[in-house]
């Protein structure tokens, strides 16, 4: 008898991404650091008014200066990064438990039933997130909640479109038949078997939405649509800036009430930090 | 052939009914009365109940669907509550622009994504594979409204080359309408430039793993050969579903480089619309807008049974 | 060699950029160079008309498009707020105030050529009361008839002596129409102004081109775009880049200070018709009583919520007349100064020491900002304000403006001499006071003198019992190319009159 | 002495962690002909594609190859100069021919590139016309058609002749085959290995023929070379090598691989290093087998039409299975939109029996309808008419809470070792799995029971799938198939995907257990040498119906139906091969 000589790992390793996992997850650390500090802890309130300190450029006494209402905005970009999170993750849940099971029955029940949730899947595809978005944002108000359930209404379909092409493929596999043959039913294999070997494909779709949802509240922050002030969002956060980001300096003399263009593009990078949480996992 | 055809038209047409009831109902919830809105500040109740039942809204909402889906068939979106205009040329204008406004930029996307994401692909291994596929990242994470925002910085007001915004109609003035374009188009493909140059890389990777790329190279033919006469085209398929999805988001997507440029496209009077309730006109923009959809889907599937031989037997 | 031969795909790379930058460098410039002068202009506006039919459709977009320039009354306000002729040479008044006649000038025409004479007064006079669905019908109420004595003589008989009358006949109310352009009002336009309509795209451009027999003076531009934008910043950067010409009314305040310290361009301050009012639901149970709503008037520091909103632009008032109205009161500015004790004090007297209240608020720019500063303010003496956006027009029309379930909200009343209207008892303010409407109705009947002294007497007392807070006068800011004469400064009327704009 | 067409010396691949080939060196004279034999993991298929110059971008190949005596160093040799050489002088043919076509690309045309690309034939016209000679050559029927076709429309057999063509259309001085046949059945394996003799006679080209079975180099090769763990370890004429092998490892690999040579048990002779198993003891069969009736030998189902049916190895009393008149029948997809779409016949009216405690073997090639038969008979599939029963249970229509008894009396063991363990569950949970309403503990204990009946230690519990070798996995699939003390149990080629050495422990494993838990077998495969060892009966199936059936001794010593001798012929097999290998 052979000794149980260990097989050849089945797990590709990495090489070529290791710079840029090693960069995106130092960046997602960057962010969730920032989430958790800000729970109970920023230099100055991102929510009060102090109408003496509008507009400071960055200094000492405030890290990148203030915003508009005299908010510290290093504070803001802190308390930013939690809106940021929960946006994208309750998204992404939701996307999730809408999609994957829709997905999974799809991709065990091949031919009418299969057909017929697929076409069930091209009407929710063509209600883009923005679309609900917008819709929502009139029925129930703007806010963070309706941006969130819009976004992850929006997103299901890629999910269960993911989750059916990845059951097709583990029905046809001998130990689904195995279980088959020894009595166990749809919802045995479905959880047991079928979830468990596409949770690799989900995670990867669930990264990609994940920094997809965060840029789709930073455009709906624009519209007007996504959180209401006064909690501070990233994509508000931008949409302030604006008007002044786009006296560059030679056009217009730089007078004491402004901050600098470079500090009111910072915010910008943490929407790029946001986008780097999706690019680590999906580049494995 | 003609039968696959035949039944994914069927299939294709109960689809678009079910969506437009879909598209009925989500905005026969919507709060906040157009009557009073069309009317203004000073009008009393009885001008606004009037108004009301002048508009149509105190039918039962199954009548109103019915008599909308009847005229919508005949090409009569109806008129708007504001304007009181058809509706129907409003929306071609708006999705004419936005269309080439999509197209364009998709267009752009596909020049940078498709050699970047073979570059990424092939020099996987090499360092410089590494820092393409980080500007690529980066190109993902930038937000639309900031992208176009930079360009309008730079070339618009610095440097005064390009208009800021605003659209002319190739009709009118070929020349100002290319200049108008470019900006915008630039910003939206940038965005879906690095996002497609991510899944055409992944393609050529997953194509460059197959056993017949194997035999092409046994043949004789050098890497790049192989890959542009055989891997490309099987490449292709998963890249031109990554595309139609793409599309159909960006439709409405566009809205935000609309309203950086202020081009009256789909997305933004869609949002004008919906501020003033003019239902009609949401309506008739939501239903277009779905239909468009799933067109493009359709015109995708097509394509698939052309490309790929396989699915031509099946159904 | 392994890869593909990297030279062929970089070279594929660079040919693009090169093609696309080789298209941009065609740079055209904007400002034609040559000899004769540019007799064209480009004005950025924000609120896109619906269509071009303000009988029918509200909003004051149309009117700031068409009033002057398409349409004409027998007279208008000139930039001052004063009333002068225009269709009518002259006018002159019964001594009991009920009969104007007035002298029309002659030759003139519609932009369709057919005349305008005292019956298309007539005409259009008596068309407003049962035609007209927006745009304040009701400011031709006291018109009892109106004859037309001859082609160029009209004499309008009033029922009751009104001051105000007159006014509002320098507004949408009071301009001439053509029978045969009724029909379609929306989208061709017929009057006698000095502009006509060439094209209209909602939400893009409305062109105006000269009128060719236009009966009074040509304007010195012959044709003007007005270019609608949804984002202010695309607005300020297609002044920047030359696109436009001018921006009046911006809603950004803080870019203000740049374009003041920028040659190339002229900043234009003046006095607009828009109160920015935190306004107090009077029937509520929070406010019913005046000490709570002194308490309010006097926890808000006025001067800090301008700073934030605007950037410190703007005029503090105490009620809602703005100066150009001739019963402005400055007093009243400084009725109620910032004193936070007083108001704690007041509200322990009136026994609401911590007081809950629904602070709804439309989710404009302004509004946004400024209720986040009266909440912080209103915290300090113990007053939680829980702020809820509410989509404009939709939403806010509904909740606030119709079913007046609100404490506070925070709008900009934009309409010229909007004041009497406020104690009105359906009003939203819910200041349901009938001494006050009396003191506005006598008003409005007595001679021009007492006219004054008695508006001046009613605002006086709905400030003195803080019927609202009336923050401060949203300034009325336009900026222009440096060429450019003759900018109205001022908004007196819903109109942006092109006629005395030259380079 | 001319020079050698290939002559490989000092060969080393490594990977960035370990050195996989060690050293190889062997030349192939010009018309040379040489096996290449290893089990899989041993490096043949890493020697043939570094020759190629095919190695992945991981994996660094040192030494030298050179060809037909020329000088320059193939494996330093710079990309250009390496295409040159490829599909030119020096052709190769893969293993597995489904994949290794172009599938969105017509046939012709690849096959025509080859050509175009080489330059061998001036113009794009005359490479398709040469393309169809080649279909022509390698025996395709309808040629012109053939080149028409894409990919997806031809069988793996005609495939792999595709292939074989495309590799031989430039004349290439040397032909590499890694594996040509092992994914083709019986019939068209015989038929490609005889047009690769054929066709590299004809051009005199020399050919390296790499697989892991050693009956097919008797066949195809004049000299053979045995690899193990990354070196050459025995290299000789191939009579001289089967007859004497030298070194240890040939002799096992060879002795494994005759299924002929078996003890007094009929067990066979594995390497010695096997652990013995737990105290074989001699088991007599208490119950004597149920007679079984003749006819049970037919060359075909229904003598008279319209007649009574044959009903094969028929038992009188009561048979473990009993199946009648079974026909299962499918709507293939397409057709018009009104006309009924066309019917496929997977299986037509078979009649059989077996007894309890009989092994019977279900032979036949791929598409002859012995997976759908293998599929109803466990009741994972519903017959379109017919009756059968298993275990007294009536299958036809019988819904899964009558099954619930009848699914733990029948286990399948499945041939696809990765494929047929869950890789995310552990080895405790998937041969728990079958089991039903039993507490942890019993559980347990019953899952280390089972583990150690098939020869694993208890501390393979808690590991997954992925850390085991084929033969090991299979035998976990095995102990799945018997903790519930099954009474029937199905083997779906079971042994099929193994190495030689492997395949005989697993065999000897389930003989073992078959006796012990007193078992029925229906061993289902396409291998006839492994059913012969197995099966007491063998049933021979094609195109849905069993042509003859009979105890396997007399069916493979006396086949009556032509389509059984075709088979038995095809199948190339050990004993007579000694006097046959001479030079």
């Amino acid at each position: 008898m052979t000794a149980i000589r260990p097989a050849k790992s089945a797990r590709r390793t990495v090489r070529g991404g290791d710079a840029t996992l090693r960069a995106g997850l130092a960046l997602i650390g960057l962010v969730v650091l920032a989430a958790v500090v800000s729970l109970w802890w920023t230099p100055f309130d991102p929510e009060g008014i102090f109408s003496d300190s509008i507009l400071l450029p960055p200094g000492s006494e405030h890290l990148l200066g203030t915003d508009s209402f005299g908010r510290d905005v290093f504070s803001s970009l802190l308390r930013g990064a939690q809106i940021s999170l929960l946006v994208g993750t309750v998204a992404v849940s939701i996307a999730a438990v809408l999609g994957v099971p829709f997905g999974i029955v799809a991709g065990m029940n091949p031919g009418r039933l299969d057909q017929f949730m697929m076409r069930g899947n091209d009407v929710s595809l063509a209600f883009p997130a923005l679309l609900l978005a917008i819709i929502f944002g009139a029925i129930y108000g703007a806010g963070t909640v309706t941006a969130m359930v819009a976004l992850g209404i929006g997103t299901a379909p890629a999910f269960a479109l993911i989750a059916r092409s990845g059951t097709r493929q583990i029905m046809s596999c001998e130990y689904v038949l195995a279980a088959r043959a020894s009595g166990k039913n749809g919802l045995f294999i479905g959880v047991r078997h079928v979830l468990p070997n596409i949770s690799g494909m989900l995670i990867v779709q669930a990264s990609v939405s994940f920094g997809i949802a965060v840029l789709a509240e930073a455009a709906l922050s624009y519209l007007g649509l996504g959180t209401p002030p006064p909690t501070p969002s990233w994509g508000r956060m931008l949409q302030d800036r604006m008007p002044r980001a786009t006296c560059s300096s030679n056009r217009c003399s730089l007078s004491g009430r402004e901050s600098p263009l470079p500090s009111r593009c910072w915010a910008s990078t943490c929407s790029v930090t946001a986008c780097a949480i999706d690019s680590t996992l999906a580049c494995r | 052939m003609v039968l696959v055809i035949l039944r994914r038209i069927v299939v294709f047409a109960t689809t678009v009914v079910v969506a437009s009831i879909v598209t009925f109902l989500l905005l026969a919830i919507l709060p906040g009365n157009a009557a009073r809105i069309a009317l203004g500040v000073q009008a009393t109740e009885a001008d606004v109940a009037a108004q009301a039942t002048a508009m149509g809204l105190d039918r039962p909402p199954i009548v109103r669907y019915l008599d909308w889906i009847g005229h919508v068939l005949v090409g009569d979106f109806g008129t708007s509550t504001v304007s009181r205009q058809p509706i129907g040329p409003d929306i071609a204008d708006a999705l004419g622009i936005t269309v080439i406004l999509v197209l364009t930029s998709v267009v752009l996307a596909l020049l940078f994504a498709i050699p970047f994401g073979i570059l990424t692909a092939v020099r996987q291994r090499g360092p410089d594979g590494a820092i393409l596929s980080g500007i690529s990242q980066i190109g993902v994470a930038v937000p639309g409204f900031l992208a176009g925002l930079l360009l309008v910085t730079l070339f618009a007001v610095t440097l005064r080359w390009l208009p800021a915004g605003g659209w002319v109609d190739p009709a009118d003035d070929f020349g100002g309408f290319i200049e108008h374009l470019i900006l915008p188009a630039i910003a939206l493909g940038s965005v879906q430039g690095a996002v497609l140059s991510r899944y055409v890389r992944s393609a050529v990777l997953d194509v460059m793993r197959d056993d017949f790329m194997r035999t092409a190279r046994a043949k004789g033919l050098g890497t790049a050969r192989a890959l542009f006469r055989h891997g490309l085209r099987n490449a292709a398929v998963p890249v031109m579903t990554v595309l139609d999805l793409q599309i159909a988001t960006l439709l409405i997507g566009a809205v935000v480089i609309e309203r950086v440029f202020s081009i009256p496209g789909l997305g933004s009077l869609l949002l004008d619309k919906v501020a003033l309730r003019d239902l009609p006109a949401v309506q008739g923009i939501v239903l277009v807008l779905v239909v468009f959809v799933l067109v493009l889907n359709f015109l995708v599937d097509l394509a698939f049974t052309v490309i790929d031989p396989r699915l031509r037997s099946a159904s | 060699m392994r890869a593909p031969t990297r030279r062929t795909i970089l070279a594929s790379i660079t040919a693009t950029l090169i093609a696309s930058l080789a298209l941009v460098g065609c740079s055209t410039g904007t400002a034609s160079t040559d000899g004769e002068p540019d007799t064209t202009l480009t004005v950025g506006l924000l609120a896109t008309p619906g269509n071009l039919d303000y009988t029918t459709t509200a909003g004051a977009a149309i009117p700031q498009a068409l009033l002057y320039n398409v349409y004409e009354g027998l007279v208008k306000l000139d930039n001052d707020g004063t009333i002068i002729s225009l269709l009518a040479k002259s006018w002159t008044v019964s001594d009991d105030g009920l009969v104007y006649d007035f002298v029309l000038n002659e030759g003139v025409t519609f932009s369709d050529g057919s005349p305008f004479t005292a019956d298309s007064v007539k005409f259009s006079l008596e068309r407003v009361k049962d035609n007209w669905t927006a745009n304040g019908p009701a400011y031709l109420d006291p018109i009892a008839s109106i004859e037309a004595i001859t082609d160029t003589d009209a004499r309008i008989t009033l029922s009751i002596p009104s001051n105000g009358w007159l006014f509002n006949m320098t507004g949408p109310v009071g301009t001439m129409f053509t029978e045969a352009g009724i029909a379609d009002l929306a989208t061709a336009p017929v009057g006698t102004g000095p502009y006509t309509v060439r094209s209209f795209k909602t939400g893009d451009s409305l062109v105006l081109a000269a009128s060719a027999n236009y009966w009074g003076e040509a304007p010195y531009l012959t044709d003007v775009t007005l270019r609608y934008f949804t984002d202010a910043t695309a607005q300020t950067n297609a002044l920047l880049s030359g696109d436009i010409n001018l921006i009046s009314g911006i809603s950004q305040f803080q870019l203000v200070d740049q374009f003041k310290s920028n040659s190339d361009y002229q900043v234009l301050e003046g006095a607009s018709t828009g109160e920015v009012t935190l306004s107090i639901n009077n029937a509520s149970d929070a406010f019913s009583d005046v000490r709570v709503r002194q308490a309010v008037m006097y926890a808000i520091d006025r001067q800090a919520v301008m700073d934030t909103v605007s950037s410190g632009y703007g005029l503090l008032i105490g009620s809602m007349v703005p100066p150009t109205d001739p019963w402005y009161d400055a007093e009243l500015a400084d009725l109620y100064p910032y004193d936070p004790a007083q108001a704690t004090d007041l509200l322990a007297a009136a026994g609401m020491s911590d007081l809950t209240v629904a602070f709804k608020i439309p989710n404009l720019p302004y509004a946004v900002a400024g209720a986040q500063v009266v909440k912080a303010q209103l915290a300090e003496v113990g007053i939680n304000a829980e702020v809820t956006a509410l989509e404009f027009p939709a939403v806010w029309l509904d909740e606030v403006f119709a079913d007046h379930d609100y404490d506070l909200s925070l709008i900009m009343h934009s309409e010229p001499r909007d004041v009497s209207v406020f104690a009105a008892p359906t009003y939203y303010a819910g200041y349901d006071s009938p001494a006050v409407m009396a003191k506005f109705a006598a008003a409005d009947a007595a001679d021009p003198a007492a006219y004054v002294a008695l508006m001046k007497e009613a605002t006086r007392t709905m400030a003195e019992e803080a019927s609202a807070n009336w923050l401060y006068l949203q300034p009325a800011i336009s900026l222009a190319d440096a060429d450019l004469l003759g900018v109205p400064k001022n908004t007196p009327s819903l109109a942006l009159d092109l006629s005395t704009i030259a380079r | 002495m001319t020079a050698p067409a290939l002559s490989v010396t000092d060969l080393r691949v490594s990977s960035p962690f370990m050195e996989l080939l060690h050293g190889l060196s062997f030349d192939i004279a010009v018309g040379e002909r040489v096996g290449l034999i290893g089990e899989s993991g041993s490096g043949k298929s890493l020697a043939a594609t570094s020759v190629m110059g095919l190695l992945p971008d991981t994996l660094t190949a040192t030494g030298s190859v050179r060809l037909n005596g020329g000088d320059a160093n193939l494996l330093t040799a710079d990309e250009r100069r390496l295409n040159q050489v490829r599909g030119n002088t020096m052709a190769m043919v893969f293993q597995e021919p489904m994949t290794a076509l172009n599938p969105l690309m017509r046939v012709g045309a690849q096959v025509a590139e080859i050509m175009t690309v080489h330059r061998t034939q001036n113009g794009r016209r005359q490479a398709q016309d040469r393309a169809i000679e080649l279909l022509a050559q390698v025996r395709l029927p309808d040629p012109a058609q053939a080149a028409l076709a894409f990919p997806h429309q031809l069988s793996g057999g005609q495939r792999q002749r595709v292939l074989l063509a495309m590799a031989m259309a430039n004349d290439p001085q040397l032909l590499l085959c890694d594996e040509p046949t092992t994914a083709l059945d019986v019939t068209a394996q015989a038929e490609v290995l005889g047009l690769i003799g054929g066709l590299v006679a004809d051009r005199g080209s020399s050919l390296l023929l790499i697989t892991h079975d050693i009956a097919v180099v008797a066949q195809v090769c004049r000299r053979v070379l045995v690899m193990h763990r990354g070196t050459i370890v025995e290299d000789g004429p191939v009579g001289r090598v089967l007859a004497a092998p030298k070194h240890p490892y040939t002799k096992n690999l060879i002795a494994a691989a005759d299924l002929s040579v078996v003890d007094d048990r009929g067990r066979l002779r594995t390497p010695p290093a096997a652990r013995t198993l737990i105290a074989p003891s001699r088991i007599e069969a208490d119950a004597a087998p149920a007679a079984i009736l003749p006819p049970y030998r037919a060359a075909h189902q229904r003598l008279a039409p319209g007649g009574p049916p044959i009903v094969f190895n028929e038992v009188s009393g009561e048979p473990a299975i009993r199946v009648r008149e079974l026909s299962r029948q499918y709507r293939r997809p397409g057709g018009r939109l009104f006309a009924p779409k066309p019917i496929v016949h997977g299986l037509r009216d078979l009649s059989f029996d077996v007894a309890a405690g009989q092994r019977l073997g279900i032979v036949g090639e791929s598409g002859s309808g012995k997976s759908t038969l293998m599929r109803i008979l466990c009741a994972l599939d519903q017959p379109s008419s017919g009756t059968v029963d298993v275990l007294g249970q009536q299958l036809g229509g019988a819904s899964e809470r009558q099954l619930r008894e009848f699914r733990r009396e029948v286990q399948i063991v499945f041939q696809d070792p990765m494929g047929s363990l869950d890789p995310r569950m552990k080895v405790r949970d998937i041969v728990a799995e079958p089991l039903q309403h039993v507490g942890r503990a019993e559980m347990r204990a019953r899952v280390e029971a089972q583990l150690a009946a098939v020869g694993l230690d208890a501390d393979v519990m808690d590991r997954h799938p992925h850390q085991f070798s084929g033969g090991q996995r299979q035998r976990i699939s095995i102990a799945r198939a018997l903790i519930t003390r099954p009474r029937l149990l199905v083997a779906d080629e079971a042994v099929s995907a193994l190495d030689v050495s492997v395949r005989a422990q697993v065999l000897n494993l389930l003989a073992e257990l078959v006796d012990q838990y007193r078992l029925t077998l229906v061993f289902v495969s396409h291998d006839l040498g492994v059913v012969r060892h197995l099966c007491d009966t063998v049933a021979v199936i094609s195109d849905g119906r069993i042509v003859e059936c009979g105890p396997t001794g007399d069916v493979y010593d006396r086949p009556l139906h032509p389509y059984t001798r075709k088979l038995i012929s095809a199948t190339p097999s050990m004993p007579d091969l000694a006097p046959r290998s001479a030079p």
